[in-house]
């Protein structure tokens, strides 16, 4: 076994700077051994350590009442009631799904996954929140059709429903799409499984696939040492195996019955590694393994790369001393590999043997959790103000709202995602009340009668412009989106998407963004429970828009209260709930039309927010709503049109008659002003919904009727357009299947 | 009516499978471990959907050659009911129960909607509480989902009227554009010859409840219970 | 004994994906292209010595698992000895 | 030109499916099985006459389509004249 000499030149092609370098020397009190330094490199690399976001990430509201696990561990909890809670995490898999999108998407689904169900929850929903370059882009196509059908394929065969997400189209995606995979687990509140290994002597068990060299940390690479070495000992590519993993979680869940498990943790990214330090460095313990008993896939495999290896569908368990057995025999069921590697210690050191001789000995509490922590300079963008300076006197004056209404809902931005979504099996465990296509999707809890409702939302031009109120506006959405379907929010995890975080410009918008995102959770009192960082999403030079897709997760008490998206009854009073300015900064809008992305995001008023939420739920609970929409990108009109395609396509139209009050006629009718929502009930009701919109403060205008077969836009009075449903719903339907077809 | 649920590693359907008859009747079925020889005197067997053996080389092609199989082949053979949903319709055309093969669908991408079915046959005890040219609205989550047999099977198939369900349009004709998976004949179901054994890739099942969107699944399970129950109490007075 | 075993669509049976492969081939500008099947292979690995009667083996393992008959034939070829 | 394309996972990249079958053959009751690793295969009738620059022709097609670089191998051949 030839091994290179660590070196601070292999350090640094390990991406440990010079003071790290020193540092781990130090905290050794001797140069690291080869495996050693692998370690190092790994739990403190930005990935594992969260060196560069840590210190603003603190600034996160993490608690509240129904709280029962924030941050720090695999997923966060929330208490549900009925003695059930939920456990829930969003993950990204970006740079994996850019090289091969079909098993870079598949093993993002397979890594949070094993997050959730190694909490002791049941996956019970899937949901996506994906970002691509623009359609015309050579490989958008090609990226487009493998994560999709990556994310189907692994949660298809594994049996979780994907519900929900989001698809977002930019030019600033094109070397560098966004995979961003969530999923949400039911489990009993009393029985949280945690990554702990504590406890002397208790075994520890490497459970799961086999070990190959796969994903193995890149820097093996530039060491000279193994450059000459043959094809075979490359490190290859992740590729998922959900029929696997499928028995993991039955094997896992079930031996979560017996009383046999102190802690598990799923091997993620830096696989072995990760796992025993995090589970080791929790509970203040040390750990001992042998590494040759790992299970190995290839022959010839060295610690280093034992260590390293990010093969999937693994996981580690601290059994209690005694349930061996027991461990071994559900494992066995299953036909996996359940192998004691080692025990934990108290001598709060790893120590790593191979064939008896000892290659790693280092202390676990520096390495778990005294990685470095840095306070990275921070610089407003240059241009940053310029690009928020809009001139709307200057845009060509607007004449043709029906041509443009139809270029609108045929965009890759705002068609129809059903070419993404039916590909995934929406329906299995029969629990989905509300799929993709409505604004929350609602997932019933059996045995209750509450339900789950859950969105992803982020619109990363609103963060490009405002980092800050960019954020909080995919909080607001989120928010409004669980209302819309008459449930309450309850918590967010997030996935902040960003460049790289060594530029000043990226780490001033990090910063903003997560100021932003708290402010908006604390008046919204959503705390966050869970979340993940991914850094480097640049290519020579050129950044992403910065993304923190917002995953939140609502109740609904009763699913009988739940109201639809779309409209239900001819006749039926369309009414407009929050104030509309005509705001255009940053719409769609003026992206697609006038090709101008300029101007501040839409204002956003928390309390105002927060108001109309609660109104939402009320107009539930009182069974008076028999449709509410969020009100977003593309704006009222694109809203209502959404609100007129039904699931089955037995399609209703509506007559809208707005008031222009010497406003800018495309503002008002593709404004993205924030906080507005378009509802419909009985012409008997709305009486009482304005009443009590009034007395909230919150502006509910009538804005038309529910009829058949058009969409008919009045402005004071006047006839503006006519548009059949049949139309504009072929556009919205063919908009992203175009994208696709081609090669 | 008694019945048991089938359970394949990688089966992930059989939950839905479980509380099927559990939410209509109250009745729970036994649940059977696929290396199990006992089929604990059930009526009626499910073979539930979801990607046995994570339907690695062929969908249901390892699961139809398990131990249990051969314990469903001599039910079937002494006359018992047998109804495979989804993978549990391709791993009975796997073993040989059924003609045919599920091919990949002509989209040659998995797909998740609700179909609407045709009621081909009111003379069988899956659909006998149906009226033939009845619509049902129900699922589909398939990726191989494509009918596909012979000629000759074909005319036989039709022959004997054991075609049960076909892919249809709401207005209930046949036609390409609903016929989502491209099946020969627009074939969703079909029946053994002595017709107590269906094989169909949608999911009545999912569909049994109005909560989720709709429940003319429950037809299906129905009819079965009412044709057995009425089998048996024959059984017992006769 | 290492063994290849080819597994093929029969003559008759439509094969889409293979259809979907020649009409991306065709619009990448291969106009040359008249048709593709696409078939799967197995490379096997056994600890049995290759002797006569090998393939009969071989065709066991097909007949009991790798092929469908209803739709597909096969063919097996001991690899190296 | 009649050709045959074997396209196949990498040495070292994981094969679930091959894993798969080859747990299912032993259980079938054939012991003796060793590992299984699948692969596709493509049989291309092209109207071009097979001459020499015809197999680069071929290794155009899986560059540009039938496999995938990140982790398939391929191998290609002339299969009649
Ligand atoms: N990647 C995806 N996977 C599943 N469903 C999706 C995906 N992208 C979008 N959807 C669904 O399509 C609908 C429209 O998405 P979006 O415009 O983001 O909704 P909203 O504007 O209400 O947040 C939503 O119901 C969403 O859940
Ligand atoms: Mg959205």
């Amino acid at each position: 076994m030839v091994e290179p000499k660590v070196t601070v030149e292999l350090a640094a092609a390990h991406g440990l700077n010079a003071e790290e370098w020193a540092r781990l020397c130090t905290i050794l009190g001797r140069v690291p051994t080869y495996p050693e330094l692998g370690i190092f490199s790994v739990m403190w690399s930005e990935h594992c350590s969260y060196k560069s976001s840590r210190i603003h990430l603190k600034k996160f509201p993490t608690s509240g009442p129904l709280v029962l696990q924030g941050p720090g561990e695999n997923a966060g909890v929330v208490d549900i009631g009925d003695g059930w809670a939920v456990c829930f995490k969003m993950e990204s898999h970006n740079h994996p799904s850019y090289i091969e999108p079909y098993q870079g998407a598949a093993t993002g689904v397979g890594g949070i996954l094993r997050d959730v169900f190694t909490m002791g929850a049941r996956p019970i929903a899937n949901l996506n929140a994906l970002a691509f370059g623009q359609p015309s882009h050579p490989k958008t196509p090609h990226l487009i059709k493998g994560v999709v059908a990556g994310i189907g394929d692994y949660g298809n065969c594994i049996g979780v429903p994907t519900v929900g997400g989001q698809v977002f189209f930019h030019p600033c995606y094109d070397g560098n799409i966004l995979v961003n995979a969530f999923t949400l687990g039911l489990l009993r509140a009393d029985k949280i499984f945690r990554g702990y290994a504590s406890g002397a002597g208790n075994p520890v068990f490497y459970v799961g696939s086999k070990t190959g060299r796969d994903g193995i940390h890149g820097a093996t690479m530039a060491s000279a040492e193994f450059s000459d070495q043959t094809e075979q000992k490359r490190p290859t590519v992740q590729v998922g195996d959900p029929f696997t993993e499928k028995l993991l979680l039955e094997a896992c869940l079930e031996l979560m019955e017996q009383d046999a498990i102190v802690g598990i943790q799923d091997m993620g990214a830096a696989g072995l590694t990760s796992s025993s330090f995090e589970m080791a460095g929790r509970a203040g313990s040390g750990i001992r393994m042998e590494l040759d008993k790992v299970p190995m896939r290839e022959t010839g495999m060295t610690p280093y790369e034992i260590l390293l290896s990010e093969s999937q569908e693994r996981m580690l368990i601290v059994a209690k001393k005694g349930s061996e057995e027991k461990v071994k025999k559900v494992f066995s069921k299953w036909g996996l590999d359940a192998v004691s590697i080692g025990e934990v210690t108290e001598t709060g050191r790893a120590e790593i043997f191979w064939h008896g001789e000892k290659v790693v000995d280092m202390p676990v509490a520096p390495v778990s959790d005294q990685a470095p922590m840095y306070d990275r300079p921070r610089k407003q963008p240059s241009g940053y103000e310029e690009q928020r300076r809009l001139d709307l006197s200057a845009l060509p004056d607007f004449r043709d709202p029906e041509d443009a209404l139809m270029r609108m809902m045929g965009c890759p931005n705002l068609s129809s995602r059903r070419w993404v979504y039916t590909q995934y099996d929406q329906s299995v465990r029969t629990n989905t009340v509300f799929g993709p296509g409505s604004d929350a999707a609602l997932v019933r809890i059996k045995g209750t009668k509450k339900a789950v409702a859950m969105s992803l939302d982020v619109n990363p031009r609103y963060c490009h412009l405002d980092p800050y109120e960019g954020s909080r506006l995919a909080v607001a959405e989120a928010a409004r989106n669980i209302a819309c379907t008459g449930a309450k929010p309850l918590a967010i995890t997030d996935c902040l998407n960003f460049g790289n975080p060594e530029r000043d410009h990226v780490m001033w918008e990090f910063a903003a963004s997560v100021e932003g995102l708290s402010s908006a959770c604390r008046e919204l009192e959503t705390p966050v429970v869970s979340g993940n960082v991914s850094f480097y999403n640049e290519t020579n030079g050129e950044g992403i828009f910065p993304t923190p897709a917002v995953g939140m997760v609502g109740l609904l008490d009763d699913v009988d209260m739940r109201v639809p998206s779309s409209f239900q009854e001819l006749g039926d009073v369309v009414i407009l709930l929050g104030r509309t300015r005509g705001h255009l900064g940053g719409s769609e809008y003026l992206s697609l039309i006038h090709n101008i992305e300029k101007g501040t995001p839409p204002p956003l008023d928390g309390a105002k927010e927060k108001t109309l939420i609660e109104l939402l739920q009320l107009l539930a609970k009182e069974r008076l709503a028999h449709s509410m929409h969020d009100c977003s990108e593309g704006g009222l009109m694109v809203a209502v049109a959404e609100c007129c395609f039904r699931p089955r396509g037995d399609d209703l139209g509506a007559s809208i008659s707005l008031q222009a009050r010497g406003k800018r006629l495309d503002g008002l009718l593709f404004g993205e002003d924030a906080t507005r929502v378009v509802a419909s009930c009985s012409p008997e009701s709305a009486q009482r919904i304005f009443d009590l919109a009034r007395e909230r403060g919150v502006e509910a205008t009538p804005i038309g009727t529910v009829i058949p077969e058009k969409l008919a836009l009045l402005i004071d009075g006047q006839p503006m357009a006519t548009v059949s449903i049949s139309e504009l719903r072929a556009r919205w339907e063919a908009g992203f299947p175009s994208l696709v077809s081609r090669l | 009516m008694k019945t048991a649920v089938i359970e394949f590693p990688g089966s992930n359907c059989d939950h839905d499978a479980y509380e099927w008859p559990l939410r209509l009747f109250g009745k729970p079925p036994e649940r059977i471990w696929y290396t199990s020889r006992d089929l604990k005197k059930a009526d009626l067997v499910i073979i539930p959907g979801g990607f046995s053996y994570g339907d690695y080389l062929r969908c249901g092609a390892m699961a139809a050659r398990s131990p249990v199989m051969e314990e469903v082949k001599a039910h079937a053979e002494r006359g018992g009911y047998v109804l495979g949903i989804c993978n549990g319709f391709q791993i009975l055309c796997e073993s040989g129960f059924l003609p045919g093969a599920l091919l990949k669908n002509r989209t040659l991408s998995f797909l998740c909607r609700e179909v609407v079915l045709r009621c081909e046959t009111a003379d069988s005890p899956f659909t006998g509480a149906l009226q033939k040219g009845s619509l049902m609205r129900v699922p589909i989550a398939h990726g191989d989902g494509n009918y596909y047999c012979d000629e000759k099977t074909l005319r036989r198939l039709l022959g004997e009227e054991r075609v049960a369900f076909r892919y249809v349009s709401p207005e209930g004709r046949v036609c390409d554009e609903w016929n989502f998976n491209g099946s020969m004949d627009a074939i969703a179901g079909i029946l053994s010859e002595n017709r107590r054994v269906l094989g169909m890739m949608p999911h009545p099942e999912r569909a049994s409840e109005a909560l989720l969107g709709s429940s003319d699944g429950a037809a299906v399970l129905r009819s079965a219970a009412k044709a057995i129950d009425e089998k048996n109490g024959a059984a017992k007075n006769g | 004994m290492k063994a290849r075993v080819h597994v093929f669509l029969k003559e008759g049976v439509l094969d889409p994906q293979g259809k979907a492969v020649a009409n991306a081939l065709k619009t990448l500008g291969f106009e040359e292209i008249l048709s593709v099947r696409q078939g799967k292979f197995f490379d096997i690995e056994t600890s049995l010595l290759p002797k006569e009667g090998s393939e009969e083996r071989l065709r066991e393992y097909c007949k009991k698992l790798l092929a469908n008959p209803v739709i597909e034939n096969f063919k097996v070829e001991v690899v190296e000895p």
